[in-house]
Parts: C-alpha cells; structure tokens; sequence
C-alpha cells in the first residue's frame, strides 16, 4: 500500500507547477482572458510539445499511456494557476475516443490529439443541471446531425466536438470537425472566463465513421472522469485560494493585530485546510480506481465531486470575504478562484446529484 | 403586542398609496423629465428627509410613517426619494446635529432638493474597518483659514458622481487613543488637489473608487463639529440608521423572485419545485426575512417607547449578510452550467442578473462591517464579552 | 403598531420570573425529576392560585381570559427556570376543549382545568414523527376505544387525557380520566426528565359526551398550537444557556486568558444570540396571530418553530462544548438545557415538517 | 499510488483473520473465561504492545501490519488487544522511550499480560486543556527518597478501576516558561492519600474520575524521565497516537447501522429512504469518513517515507468530533419522539442505544482536545498563521 507519489509524479507536478509559474503566471492567464476566444495557441503548443496533451493516451497512438493519477497531477498545478487552456476537455475528448471509438477512429483521432495538432473537447448533456442518459436528447437522424449542443467546454478553441447525441443505434458520440461546413459556435459569456463555454450549432450530415456507440456505461464513465479531472483542478483552486488568503492575514493588520491573529479568521482557514486535504485524499482515491479499480470509480468519484463541489463553492467566497474589501476588486486575484470555483460546481454533477448517488450505491 | 395600525398612520398609508398610483407610471411610460418631476413632487410632500426636523426643511415624520413610507415605496419599486443617498443617510443628520447655522443653511436645502449629491471618505487603505486608524492629515494653515488636506481614502462608494465629501482626518497625531485627534470636513470634491480613481469590481461594476487628496485646501468653516471632536460627529451619524423595513421589502420582493425561478427550472429532469432540498432553502430564506422583519419591529418598537437600542441592528445585519451571498448563489447553483451565463448568453438565466448579482455581495456584506465584526459587536456590546485583541 | 409588551404583561413575567426562581430553581426541578411521576402537587397547586392554569381560558369558564401572547411570556420563563410542571400539555388540553367541545362540555371540564382542580393533557399523534391527520390512528368503535395512545406528554401527573382517535364520525377527541375503568399508564424513560411522556393503553367504553369532533382545521390549529407553546418554553431555555455559556466564558481561563476572549467562543455566542432573537421574533408575531390573526397562523407558527427547532437544538450542544467537560457532568446544569433542546425539536413538527409546510404556504 | 497490499502483508492479513476465525467465537457462545484466554492467545501472538521493540516484549510491527491488524480487529468487533488502553497508547511508550531498565522490566510485562491497567493524569479544574498549566505539586523528601504529592486531576477516564497513574506533576513553581518545571510520576493507585471520586456524566456514565493527592509518597525511582522534564514527556507520549485507521472502521460500521436504521424507519408517513435529505446526510457522512479514511492512508504513508508528521491528524480529529455528534443526533432526529426514548422504553429505538450516544459525544469530542483546540493547532502549526491571546 502506498497512498503517496512516486518521484516521477513529483518531478511531474513541479514541472507544470513551473511551466504555470514561468509561462503562464495570472498576468498571462488575464491576457487570455481579454482574448475573444479565450486560446493561446503558443502556451498550447508548449503544453503538446511537453507531451501532456496525449499523458493518459496509450502509447501505441502517441501518447504517454500514463494514468489518471499522473494526469491529477498535472491537473492540481494546472488548476491552482488558473489554467484557460482546455486540458480538461481535450483530455476527456480523448479519453472518449479511446473507450468509444473503433481501432481505425482511435488511429485517425488520437495521435492528432496527443501531439496536438487537434485540439478537440467533449460535449455530454443538453440540459445545464441533469447527469442522466435522458439529458442527452441531440438528434441525428440519417446520420444528419441538427440542432445545438449548449454549455459546449472550450468551445473557442478546439477544432474536433466530440458531441453526444442519439441516433437510430442508440446513444452515440459523434466527431464533428469544427471547420465542417454546417457547424457555427457562438461563445456564451460566463462569470469563469478562464473557463469559456459555448453553444456549437450544427446542421450537418456525417459520415458513419464519425459515430462512435456510447453506451449508458461509457456516459457514466466519461462523466465520473470528467468528475474527476474537475475535482483535481479544484484542488489546486482551492490550495491557492487558501495560500493567498493565509498570506494576507499574515500581513494585513486591523484593530492593532494582524488579522491572522484572530480565530474567526483562523479557524476559517482551518477548516478551509481541514476541506482541501479532504476532498483532495477522496480525489487520489477516485483518480486511483480510474485505472487500478474501476468498479469502484462510480461512488469514489462522486463522493469526491460531492465533497469538492460545495467545500470549493465556500473557500472560493470567503477567500473573498476574508480579504475584506480589496478581495472583489477586479485587480486582486483571488476573485478569479472564486468565479472558478462557481464554475466547477455543476461541472459534470454537483453535489446534490453525487450524493444521491453515493446513498443509492449505499443501498438506500 | 399590537399589529395593526393606528387610524391616522392608515391614513398616511392611504396618502403614499394614492400618491404612487397618481405619480408613479409604469416604467415604460415614463418621460424622460419622469426622474426630474418625481423628485420635484417627493419634496413638496416633504417626504425627502422625512424623518428631519421641520425647521431645517425635513418632514418632521415620526418614526412609524417613515416605515410605512419605506416600506410603500420599496414595494411600489419607486425611484429613490432624493439622489443623495449618502446625504440623506449620513451627511444631512449629521449637519443638523454638529453643524452652525451657515453650515445647515448651506448644505441642508440642496441635500433635500436633490442638487447635490455626497460620498463618505472614511475607510483608508490601510484600515479598511478600523475607522479610527485613519492617516488622512489635515493641517491648518498659519493664518487659521484653511485645513491643508494630504492623504487617501480608498471604497468610497459614489465617489465619482459625488459633488461634496465628509471627510475623516487626522489632525492629532500623538494621541493617547487612536479614536482622538480626528476632524471632520466637508469637501467639495472639485477641490484642486481631489483625484478620484475608480476601482473595478469582481462584477465589473465601478460603484467604488479610491479618493486622493494632495494639498488640498479646505475652507475652515467647513469643518463639521470642533476640532478633534471628528469621530464623536461620525459615530453619531453612522448610528442614524434606522429599521430595516425597506431592506426587508426588497428581500420578500427577491424571495418571489426566487421563488418564481424555482417554479419556471428544473432540476434532474424534473420541476425543481418538487425538489424537496430546494423547497426548503426557500423556506430558510423566508424564516430569515420574516425574522428580519418582526426583529426591525421589535427594535422600532423599543424606539418609539425612547429605549436606548443597543447594538441590536448587528442582528439583522448578518442575516442580510447570509442572504446577499445565499440567495444569488442559490439561484446560480440551481440553474447549473446556464447560472453562469452573464447577461447576452443564449441560456442566461433571467438575462444573468443572478449570476451578476452572485458577484455583487461584497458591496453589501463588507460595506457594513464585515461580518465577523458584527459578530464582535455583538459579542462585546450586548453579551458584555471581552475585546480581543491587545487593544 | 407596537412589537412590545404591556406594563401588565412584564408584571407578569416578573411574577413568573420570581416564581421560578423562589419555588422552582434548578435545585428543585431536579427535586421534581427524581420521583417517579415527575410531578408536584404543591407547586402546581401554587400555580393554580396564581391563576396560570386558566390563562388563555375564557373567563366564562372560570379563566383569566387571556391571550396567548400573554401565555407566552409565562412559557418563556417557565422555559427559562426548566420547569417540569405540565403547564404546556395541560393549557393545550384546555384550549382543545374550548374549541372543539359543546358548550356543556366546556362547562363541565373546563373551570376544574382553570382552578387545577383536574390536571389534563391532550394526545395527538400515533406515529413519532408525522403531523397529519393520517398519523392518527387509535380508533373507537361503537364509542369503545382499545389500544394505546404513545408519547403522551406529562402522561405521569395527568388526570384527564384529551385523546385524538378515529371513530365512525370521523376524527375526534375522546376524553378518558385517568381513574376510568380500563386505562393504564406507563412512564416511558427519555432523555428529558422535566417532560416525561408516557403510553396510555386503553379498553374503555365512553359516554357520547366524552368525545369532541375534530376537524382536519381543529388539528391543525392545536399542533400549531403546541408549536408556538413550545417555542416560547424554547426561547426561555436557549436564553437561560446562552446566559450561562456567557457568565462561564466571562471567569474560564484557559492558555492565559478568560476564554470569552477568543473569537471561536465570542462569535459561537453572538451567533446563539442571533438565533434567539430571531425565533423569538418570529414566535412573538405567531402567538398574536393565535387571537388576532389565525388565518396567519399556520405560516406564522411553522416558520418559528421550523427555525427555533434546529437553532435550538445546536444552542444545547454547543452550550455544553463550549463549558468543556464540567459542561456534561451531571451535576453541571447546561446539559439539562440540551436535553429539552432534543426533546422539543421533534415536538408538534420538525424544521422538516415545517420549512415543507412553509414552502408549500408560499406556493411551490 | 497503490492500494494493493504486498504479498507479506496480505499474508499477515490472512494470519489475524485465520487467527479470529478459530478464536472469536459469536459472542453468545463465548465462556466465563474468554477474555482471559483471548488475552492470553492475543499475547502469546505478540499482538498486545504490536508496533512496541521485540526487545521490551512488544511484537515489532510494521506500521501497515499494525494497521492491518486493527482494521481486522474492528471489522470483526473483537474484544481489545490488552485490558490497558491508557498502558498500550501512551504509558508504555513512554517508558520505553525515557524509563529506566528497572523500570521497564518492572512495567512493561504487567501491561502486555493486561495484568495492570493504567490512567493518565494530565488535566486539573482550572486549565482543562491547558496542560502546561498544571499545579499540581510534588516536593522531593528531605532525604531524596520520595516525592510528596499534592493536588488535583479531573476529567481521568479509567481512574475508578485503574492500578497506576501516569501523573504530571510541578516540581518548580519559579519558572520562566510553564512548560517547565514539570515532573512526570508513576503513581501506584493504592498509595495513601490517593482518592478517587468518580464524576457523573450527562449519559449517567461514570467513567471520569476526579483524583485527589493529600501528602501522597511516591519513591523516586517512580519518575519517569528527568526533573523537570515532564512536559517532554508528555508530548512525546501523546505523539504516539498512530493512524486512526480502527476508528474508520467503526465509524463505517456505525454508518452501516445508521443506514439499516434508515431502511426500518418512516418519516412523514414515507419510507425515510425515500427522503432526499435523510439520503443526502447519509451520503455526507460517508463522504466525511472515506475523507478520514484516505487522509489517513496518506500521512500513514508519509510515515512510511520517513516524513515527519505535522498535525495532520488534527484533520480526523476535527471530522470525528463533527461525525461523534451528528451520525447520534441524525438517528435521534429521525425518529422524532421516539428517538428520545432511552432503554427500557415502549417505543425505544434499538433499545435507545442512539438516545443514549447522543449524550455521550462529549467523551470523545471535548476529550481528545476541543474542536477549537484542533483548529488553532492547524492553523497555527501547518498554516503558520500567529498565536492569539496573549502568549
């Protein structure tokens, strides 16, 4: 047993933490912010050439064939800087190939995406707050797909939709090249703009190899890894919210002491710490059963996403709060963390639903 | 115990319902003088400054009628009764109180005719809620006539429409408690030497700015009260306060609000308004309102019997602190990934004003003191506890 | 409009004050919890005299005619001092009996209740946790009832039982003396020993004038009742524990300083404070409503006791952590406080029960 | 990252349940002697003192073995490993670490064969959690051969049925700092002058004692450690807690409990497992204790590395004393009246065994050092953020 990181993981985990610190500090990720489509093509290519891009993609199709525990890492660091760019969905976008596709889609798609010269993402339910089967209600019929996929992640900037929508065969994820004729994206405006959403509006015929079959097992299991990664970036949210709100209570003083020096401001960073560390051992656990034990990815994700979802949701507005007054200026950067923190809460399941789910899997 | 009316404070009800129904058009009927003639007619009804003595041009209200004046006003949705809010609230009460004669004869009128507006410069970079910590100096020049201002104010909330300041300087500096030595001005703001930086919030508002003052020269007939006597004036004005009867209308007014989002969403596929959890964070959130409501009473009520309040409005200030946050980002959760969407996204809920507003709380929730002060305030004042701290 | 009370009405208090406090310390109570019946003839006789039996009894039956707001400020100390004298379950009797009894059946009990000459309690609910007319379900046929009716309050010291059962007419109130032929009590042990309730077990033929129609409204409007009647003894107890966690936190040291000096302990009172005030806020407006506005009372009545019920509930436990471990001695007195917290939490509805009635009051 | 057993560790694994298979029998089959004979099977395993050097007769255990071995134990109820709990967590540890050769051959056997069973006497009326304050005194006899004690503990759990005291002690009230000056004593029960006078808790259990010291002698080679050290000592000891990897199993037991009690019981006249909230505490708590569960796995796996420890394990602490007071008063809740029957009554739940918990949380929560008391220590020892108070 051994619920720690290997030396690889750590040299890992300081690498991003450095490529976030050295070239994408928040003053970059505030210029990516003001862009119109939320990309930086540069930092993106860096990010490919590093080879995180394909990390959890097998090797035989050019990725580093790492696990979801290596990927947490990377997410953690990716997170606590505040990354805008859409590790996440092209990771899942992936993932979703891997496990769906057919051995010639996986050989099309996926060394493009681990290199990345696709940028790809993936696009799950219709409806903002269902997780269900039936929330995926994008028809195709004769292979022609009509309609829009809203709340469609990173949508500025990917170039591959892997879209799930129903067709005569059942529940399946179609591969819609952004460039295709027929597909139009209008970028929604939305309080996280390091986490940039759009609606993807498609009136096109496909060809039957940009069908993949998605059974009810595969949408759970691409939404309990989108669970997961979700979680691993709030973890490094939250570990940055907590570290720059200690440091300010470290040095800013009212009524003659600092105000770290009083327990309504410590023991609120207290339990912030006692919360982080947490949902982060719930999140080692689940990115562990992903590859290790994944009968046990259902209830270790959603006890994870539950705990983060609403523990997040509270660090991302007292950090604010316990900033006092500077906190909410646009200037000061712990605002951002909370915005992501919104963000991430509905992110494939909040806690109301990961907590049904827990209690049914516990047999209630 | 008593819940009604007495028959001339019905009567006055009936006043202010008539007068709205006669003045107050619909939004999209109103001219474009609607805002002019409004405030016009509210000062002739002597309903600007309505709880003010007569003699200084107030309505001379009593306690009761200023309540049911907020309280039909807040429901009618009515534009403010007067601009000056600031003025209303804090400055003019305390001109009327601490000023001279010229002073209130000055300021008073244009406060009540809506000619001119005020900001507050209390807070500083440095002690945001520490009010007495202030470095703002004030010096008085050799022939006595003016203050000589250097210094800066920082969440001066108005400050760049506002046409004057009251300010809080220091014109002591070796004082045995921080709360001496301090001055108040009242500054016009187009001062040579006055520079007003706008300060962007999380919302992207710019209701707050940073106020610099660099040798700026104040005319010592504008000191509001003695000299060192600054924070006695700024204590009595901040207590002007009154029941938050306005502020619980406008809550029950968000609660329908809220309440009709639940009914229009749904969640997990189904009507949120069987969600058994949502049902009961509406009712959560009507138990603090109505608890807000009959506390504001039950204050007032000390009032009228002329108790001394103590620092019960901490009370209710908390729980307006817990539901600014708690009822926006309800709102924003309920509706999932479409909560986030600001005004202008195709599934914006209710054009974004929710997941506007879930960012806009700090206006209010640490704008009043922050709430863990009030807990302090609390815990000190009318518990009898211990300060903390080695003050 | 006046949220405040009469000169009469603090009288009041003050006489209820000093009783408690002369007649019925702590001391004492504990006196009272140690018999086995949990009564005291001679205190309640006391009370008799001082008219307190009959308040809210119209004076045409003997009473003082008064409202509840009146019995309110009677309930709150009472509540205060812990008293374990009957008052609530007997007052609820008198009040079923005024409205649901003919003008003979008042007549006949009601001025032996207001003089104390007969102690009475009234039983509502069969099921330990649901308040619906459904949840009664002792039944009478032929005007004979058989079974047992649980958790009736202060089942040890009452003489007549004012009993909620189903008979061919509908729901109804049998009256059963305790002395009749048939009926049987058993003291159940629970963890508040100043509110014992028992289980009476029943074979008994009544006359047709011992049984009451009750509407679906006269249940209602008797849990609601019981609900404000409660909340006012909560609003007693929850001061008396904030007061004493208040005078402990004045003279404890601990690590150097009185411990009323650290914001974890100040802030927990200050937020016990808010608690308080703002249930008994809400409790004041549902007692007016009783006599002056009883079309507002279902609401008024939920919503007290909806927010008074958990905000108590947390006062007794953080009451006794606060005071460390003196603070769950026996012989310490702030444990009894948590003890009638639990115990009045479920009592004619839980915050469950009344947030949902809320809810639906207010249109979802 | 890996939660795979190595194949040594799954064998010790198979041994304690092979082990338990033979030697637990249910327990209405057990005998008048089982405990004895399983402390003495358990002893002759070397499963008593299992983490403790083969040298002092401990079992030399490996961390993740002695995890195992209490995950094993808690997941099959077995009776404890030694009737000392005091003796096994923190007095024999202790004197392994500072006892001298006499000392440890005189005490440690006697623990190990559950022979003596221990107390600890840390805390005093005045300064419950404040240890260092303690003034309790011991004055070294004239001829150096004793110390005489005088004084008083509280809150000692065990002391009514307990052979030895491990004592702190002042023996210098002259002291810069007061960590120092404290002296650490092991105290034979049966000493005159030592008194015992057990404390009623609120549940109606006595299992806190206070002890009296008038004029006690205790020989000097009864110290443990030097003079003066004691507060070493002390923590040192209280270092020694290990991962809390049994109490996770008996809160998943407990869960599970709660869960069947969920199934059997009605709310509202439903299924309370229909209730989406009753579900959603459920699933919370099982969250808060799969968080205890793993944050343990990862500071045990620290230890393993060698790493030091900081307060980490104030984290459970804090979840345990949330999860001690809520799962009880959760049970109690559900079953609205008749949750507040304790045993013997007609409607009583699982023989009022939850009424009854729900009055006995103080005994962990406020025992093993107050929430407060863990919060301060996180934010002050990991977070680095200042002391409050005056220290």
């Amino acid at each position: 047993m051994n619920f720690g990181f290997t030396e690889e993981q750590e040299l890992l985990r300081d690498q991003v933490r450095k490529f976030m610190q050295g070239a994408c500090p928040l003053s970059t990720v505030r210029k990516i912010m003001a862009t119109d489509d939320g990309g930086s093509r540069a930092l993106w290519q860096q990010m490919a050439e590093l080879g995180w891009l394909g990390l959890v993609v097998p090797e035989a199709y050019g990725g580093l064939g790492l696990k979801w525990v290596d990927l947490t890492v990377v997410l953690e660091e990716t997170g606590r800087g505040l990354s805008p760019l859409p590790l996440v969905s092209h990771t899942l976008a992936a993932v979703a190939l891997a496990r769906c596709g057919t051995e010639a889609q996986k050989k099309a798609w996926l060394p493009a995406l681990a290199s990345g010269s696709t940028t790809a993402t993936l696009a799950l339910y219709d409806e903002p707050n269902w997780i269900h089967p039936d929330a995926v209600t994008l028809t195709a019929k004769n292979r022609r797909l009509v309609g829009s996929k809203p709340f469609v992640a990173d949508a500025g900037v990917a170039d591959l939709f892997v879209i799930a929508c129903r067709t005569e065969a059942g529940l399946s994820l179609a591969l819609v090249p952004r460039d295709a004729t027929g597909v139009a994206v209008a970028l929604q405006p939305i309080m996280d703009r390091t986490k940039r959403m759009g609606t993807v509006t498609l009136d096109v015929v496909l060809a039957p190899d940009q069908f993949m079959a998605l059974a009810d097992d595969d949408l759970a299991y691409l939404t309990d890894c989108g669970a997961v990664a979700v979680t691993a970036e709030l973890v490094g949210a939250a570990e940055a919210t907590l570290a720059m709100t200690t440091a300010y209570a470290k040095q800013r003083v009212q009524f003659g002491n600092l105000i770290g020096k009083y327990q309504g401001v410590k023991h609120r960073l207290a339990e912030m710490f006692v919360d982080i560390e947490s949902f982060k051992s719930l999140l080692y656990y689940a990115a562990w059963t992903v590859d290790d034990a994944p009968h046990e990815l259902p209830r270790a994700a959603s006890l994870a996403k539950a705990y983060a979802s609403d523990a997040a949701a509270r660090i991302g507005i007292d950090g604010v709060q316990l900033h006092g007054a500077i906190g909410f200026t646009a200037e000061y950067d712990v605002q951002l963390y909370l915005k992501r923190t919104k963000w991430a809460r509905p992110a494939y399941g909040d806690s109301d639903h990961h907590y049904e789910r827990v209690a049914a899997l516990g047999g209630l | 115990m008593d819940f009604e009316l007495s028959a001339s404070e019905e009567a006055f009800r009936q006043e202010v319902r008539d007068f709205l129904k006669e003045n107050l058009p619909p939004p999209r009927e109103r001219g474009p003088n609607f805002l002019s003639e409004w405030l016009t007619k509210v000062r002739a009804k002597r309903w600007v400054g309505f709880s003010w003595p007569k003699e200084v041009g107030g309505g001379g209200g009593s306690i009761i009628e200023q309540a049911i004046l907020k309280e039909e006003m807040a429901l009618a949705k009515a534009p403010p009764l007067g601009m000056s809010m600031m003025g209303l609230a804090w400055v003019g009460p305390g001109i009327i109180q601490y000023g001279t004669d010229e002073q209130k004869q000055r300021f008073i009128p244009d406060i009540l005719d809506s000619k001119v507006t005020w900001c507050t410069g209390y807070s500083e970079p440095n002690h945001g809620s520490d009010l007495a910590a202030i470095q703002t100096k004030a010096e008085l020049t050799a022939d006595g006539k003016h203050y000589v201002v250097n210094g800066q104010k920082i969440w001066t909330s108005l400050a760049p429409w506002a046409d004057w300041i009251i300010l809080l300087t220091r014109t002591q500096f070796d004082v045995d408690v921080k709360h001496k030595g301090i001055t108040c001005l009242l500054v016009d703001m187009k001062t040579p030497g006055v520079e007003v930086r706008p300060i962007e919030n999380m919302a992207g508002d710019r209701h707050f700015a940073e106020v610099f003052f660099t040798n700026a020269k104040v005319p010592v007939e504008n000191r509001l009260g003695k000299e060192g006597e600054g924070w006695m004036v700024t204590v009595s004005a901040l207590a002007n306060e009154r029941s938050s009867i306005g502020e619980v209308t406008q809550l029950y007014d968000k609660l329908d609000t809220l309440r009709d989002l639940v009914k229009r969403s749904k969640k997990n596929g189904q009507p949120a308004s069987n969600d058994q959890s949502t049902r009961r964070r509406i009712a959560e959130f009507e138990a603090k309102i109505a608890a807000m409501k009959y506390n504001g009473m039950r204050y007032l009520t000390k009032q009228l019997k002329g108790e001394p309040l103590s620092s019960e409005t901490s009370v209710n200030k908390l729980h307006r602190a817990s539901l600014e946050i708690d009822m926006d980002d309800f709102a924003v959760a309920l509706s999932g990934a479409a909560g986030l969407e600001l005004a202008g996204g195709a599934e914006a809920v209710d054009k974004g004003k929710w997941a506007k507003a879930s960012l806009g709380w700090p206006n209010v929730v640490i704008g009043g003191g922050t709430p863990n002060i009030q807990r302090n305030i609390i815990a000190e004042r009318i518990l009898g506890l211990p300060k903390d701290g080695s003050d």
